[in-house]
């Protein structure tokens, strides 16, 4: 089934207010187009699960967002987003894991079950303020292990390099906790640099991260996750972003101009291509070098 | 102050401690490493006396050649030419399965027990500061053979007790306590490098191993800046200083683009 | 580190009696030539940990094998090799589980976790007689799973498409249990159908399943897999395999001919080559079909 | 023996189980299928009303297309164009987490309540008969919504109780058993279609819902083959028979080697 559609489309066909919400991209690649389209049309209520994303700080500052699973947030006054959001009254609640233990919320979610055992956190203090981490004993060792509760987003969003038009989704360079993430996920959101022949796909089904079947929506946006790099596609600005969305007057024009000021991800990149220095996204192409090919066939 | 922080010194505190980080890395080590100066020392060991070690990056990285000096953790150049790319999961699994030698983590705060704060000062809810959260310096420090953590000093750095413990060290010093809480056996903080000094563990408790006198600390000043009165070990000397070689090899190799001079990320440009 | 020995090194240096031994290779590409190898050193007392391996019935026929943990074995009177091991009062312990089940206590062991929590198995007969299957109560929904204790598999063995010399491995195809069961093994030894220059590797190291500080032999072994097919390499011809070691005197004369009598695995080629008919190899030839590459660079 | 298992015949009481079983594949299904019986129901399905049908196949392999018919569960050709490949990990944690809603597997015995024995008949220790075990029967049975039990129909197939369950339907056909063991609610076996009859369950007991009449079954045979005194649903049918364009597409487009006649694979040739 042919799940193409817009950004517009998918994210309020897809997205509710009041989900549990998986940013895909821990630092590389994530749905910055996605991101930026939820907080334009104010889905709020969200519950966040991610690490690493840089445009999350949007739904931060923009009030959307009522709980954040993480192991990495700056939580302090250098961040407006959270300034802004504390002052709204809309500062989430921060339920503080390690990166491991994100992960193994996803992965507990992906495989079907609702806790795994883990040795990482139990020597801290966290599982004091976090009531999804927990101990448990060894049924053969006795012994006392770590355990983290199993979280399935309702829905995940992940932006890929290739993608077919029913959704099976390729993504290759460091995958973070994108595997994981989207695969507990109860409907999952595809955006791709560029939608492909499924020949293409299946000529390399090893590289396929989730199936057609487990996808809702594939939306084509090439660039979709600047201001993050992309393995293959394009570099990134990651400190410019910071930068741009990081002191107050700096965060408040980028939502004027860059979010509300745009109908979506194309004019986006047309209006900062127009606001920065010249040759700024042209900067951003890579050296390309090719993998040799697998065979296959019978 | 007496360190020596200046670009026109042949070496800086911040060299001193890459160096010192370094000579810890072992030539068969697997090296887990973030962000910062454990970056430099990663690659400095690769290009002197540890050409072989692995280096891992915890978005999924496993690499045994150099690489461009990034910006950030991940960046195309971190990427390119890896051995292998995966992800968190598979990285800090072969932590967890003991497969990792040697880690490296930052601190917001380190402890008499080797405890690391990196979430707040004061109470959880209504805390005096806020650093970012563990990342995966919780995962690095409960799964690793050798801990290494990196940081600059200050007494407010070192408390005797940190507030909130991030990442385990031996937690209350007393002799099986990280087992007790469900840690491995073998694991756990191995050294502390500072400007100012190196520390190791007896028994538990943090001890100063080496001064940093190469750039002008002293025992004094160390102590100085310890939050608690700290044990010194029976052999303590100097730590080792930068070699004309190793400065070379940091300067023209490691981070010929003087990305992060002094310790300190140099200002915005492209990952 | 240039890990690359022959196959007799790889064997006799790293697999020990009393061992538990991982093999990969569920029904595609199995490392027969090594399975070939052990027996001729009679390498005994083995545990082995495997899924659907075909080669694995002549381990048990010549009386190496202590123990099978398993979701499927001929274990009735059709299989000589049982039939063999048992009249030598050599019959293997059959622990047994669901396939999934295999693929957890190996998972486990990858994580360094001493047991898993699963909803398959818990409403069988199993767990009562493998001491090995237990349940356990989730610390947060307090309901009751099944639970598998983790295998760490003292040597794993693999056979792929494509390795470095230091052992950074490529497989494709159907994985089967085999990334779990090899980054659960203590020791690893690749056997591959041709050593690549690590470039090929480093240009596409999202298909590289075990990295090489985990590795420690690397053997060079075309047709390694056979009678099993490989993706990419060649088909294969597993029931010719179950009839040419099914009945006894057809057993007896393959251990004797192609086991015993041949010093290696391009011996044991030449020779199979020569009992088949003519074209028996060549009819394992298949069309190829390449995938298209993919971008890295910076 | 009234039932037609001669190749003369237009179809088979093997097609006729094929047939019952692609009947069973919905549109959008997510199918788990293993070798034999379940692939040809699987491509039929997929040839005929259910062309957008996933195909699951435990080695590791998603695939959406057709493929040619193998003579084992993994071969090239299979694997050939999927969707994705990847493990048994993999593919059993989507059974695991709820995605696969149809699921077929064979069976040595299946008893009143739907539980399969794949294991042994006797005592666990000294069986007078031993099947190969679970493999992924267990998994399957275990999360599939639905799980469909394909089989040749004896007596001795159908017992009252099984000595051994290596799969759980109903367990002890008490409400709830399969929860109280901690499986999911809303999965379990929705159908048994052997060479004489298709079976649903009512209140975890299975009961005889349609007899294969076209290939000459009777009502009295049916009972015959069964173990115990098994009720017969309300609604009793005739299975629906293959369509002509059904044979067509099972002789001609799935199984065009007649790799699998008569529900039995052909002799040994290139996998």
């Amino acid at each position: 089934m042919n799940k193409v559609m817009t950004m517009h489309k998918a994210i309020s066909r897809f997205v509710t207010a009041g989900d549990t919400l998986f940013l895909s991209g821990m630092q590389h690649g994530e749905p910055a187009a996605a991101v930026h389209e939820i907080v334009r049309q104010k889905i709020d209520r969200l519950t966040l699960v991610s690490v690493l994303v840089a445009t999350a700080n949007l739904l931060i500052g923009e009030g959307l967002v009522d709980r954040v699973l993480t192991g990495y947030t700056n939580q302090d006054e250098r961040s407006y987003a959270v300034v802004k959001a504390r002052d709204a009254g809309r500062l989430p609640v921060f339920e503080e894991y390690s990166h491991f233990g994100i992960s193994l919320v996803l992965l507990a979610g992906q495989m079907g079950i609702p806790f795994i055992p883990t040795r990482s956190e139990i020597g801290s203090d966290m599982p004091k303020y976090n009531k999804n981490i927990t101990s448990v004993k060894c049924p053969f060792t006795g012994e006392y292990l770590g355990a983290v509760r199993a979280v399935n987003p309702d829905v995940g969003i992940i932006h890929v390099q290739r993608c077919d038009a029913e959704g099976n989704a390729q993504k290759w360079g460091t995958m973070g906790v994108d595997v994981e993430g989207i695969n507990a996920s109860k409907k999952v959101i595809v955006t791709t640099e560029k939608i492909v022949d499924a020949d293409v796909i299946r000529r390399d089904p090893n590289r396929t991260i989730i199936p057609s079947f487990r996808v809702s929506a594939v939306v084509e946006q090439p660039f979709g996750a600047h201001p993050m790099h992309l393995a293959g596609c394009y570099s990134g600005d990651m400190w410019g972003y910071y930068f741009d969305t990081g002191p107050k007057e700096n965060y408040e024009s980028y939502v004027k101009e860059l979010v509300y000021g745009v109908k979506d991800w194309d004019e986006h990149l047309k209006r900062k291509a127009e606001i920065k220095p010249p040759g700024y996204f042209e900067n951003f192409r890579i050296n390309a070098v090719e993998s040799d090919p697998i065979i296959t066939g019978y | 102050m007496i360190i020596r922080n200046d670009e026109n010194d042949k070496y800086t505190a911040a060299d001193q401690m890459v160096v010192a980080g370094a000579h810890q890395i072992r030539p068969d080590d697997v090296v887990y490493v973030g962000l910062g100066l454990p970056f430099l020392s990663a690659l400095l060991a690769k290009y002197t006396h540890a050409p072989e070690c692995t280096i891992i990056i915890e978005n999924g990285i496993v690499r045994t050649t150099g690489f461009e000096l990034p910006r950030a953790t991940d960046t195309l150049g971190v990427q390119f030419m890896s051995d292998q790319l995966t992800g968190l999961f598979y990285v800090s699994s072969l932590g967890q399965a003991g497969h990792i030698t040697t880690g490296f983590i930052g601190a917001g705060q380190v402890d008499r027990y080797g405890n690391v704060n990196d979430t707040c000062v004061g109470d959880y809810y209504r805390p005096s500061h806020r650093w970012a959260g563990s990342g995966g310096a919780n995962d690095v420090m409960s799964f690793c053979r050798r801990t290494i953590t990196m940081l600059r000093q200050s007494q407010r750095r070192f408390p005797g007790k940190v507030d909130f413990i991030t990442c385990p060290g031996y937690i209350d010093g007393t002799l099986g306590s990280r087992e007790k809480a469900g840690l491995l056996p073998g694991t756990g903080p191995a050294m502390v490098i500072t400007d100012l000094a190196c520390y190791t563990f007896e028994n538990g408790e943090m001890v100063v191993k080496s001064v940093n006198s190469s750039v002008g600390a002293t025992l004094e000043k160390v102590k100085e800046e310890v939050g608690w009165d700290i044990k010194v070990a029976a052999d303590l000397t100097d730590t080792t200083p930068p070699t004309d070689e190793e400065i070379r090899v940091l300067r023209e190799r490691v981070d010929p683009r003087r990305i992060w001079v002094g310790g300190k990320r140099t200002p915005i440009g492209k990952d």
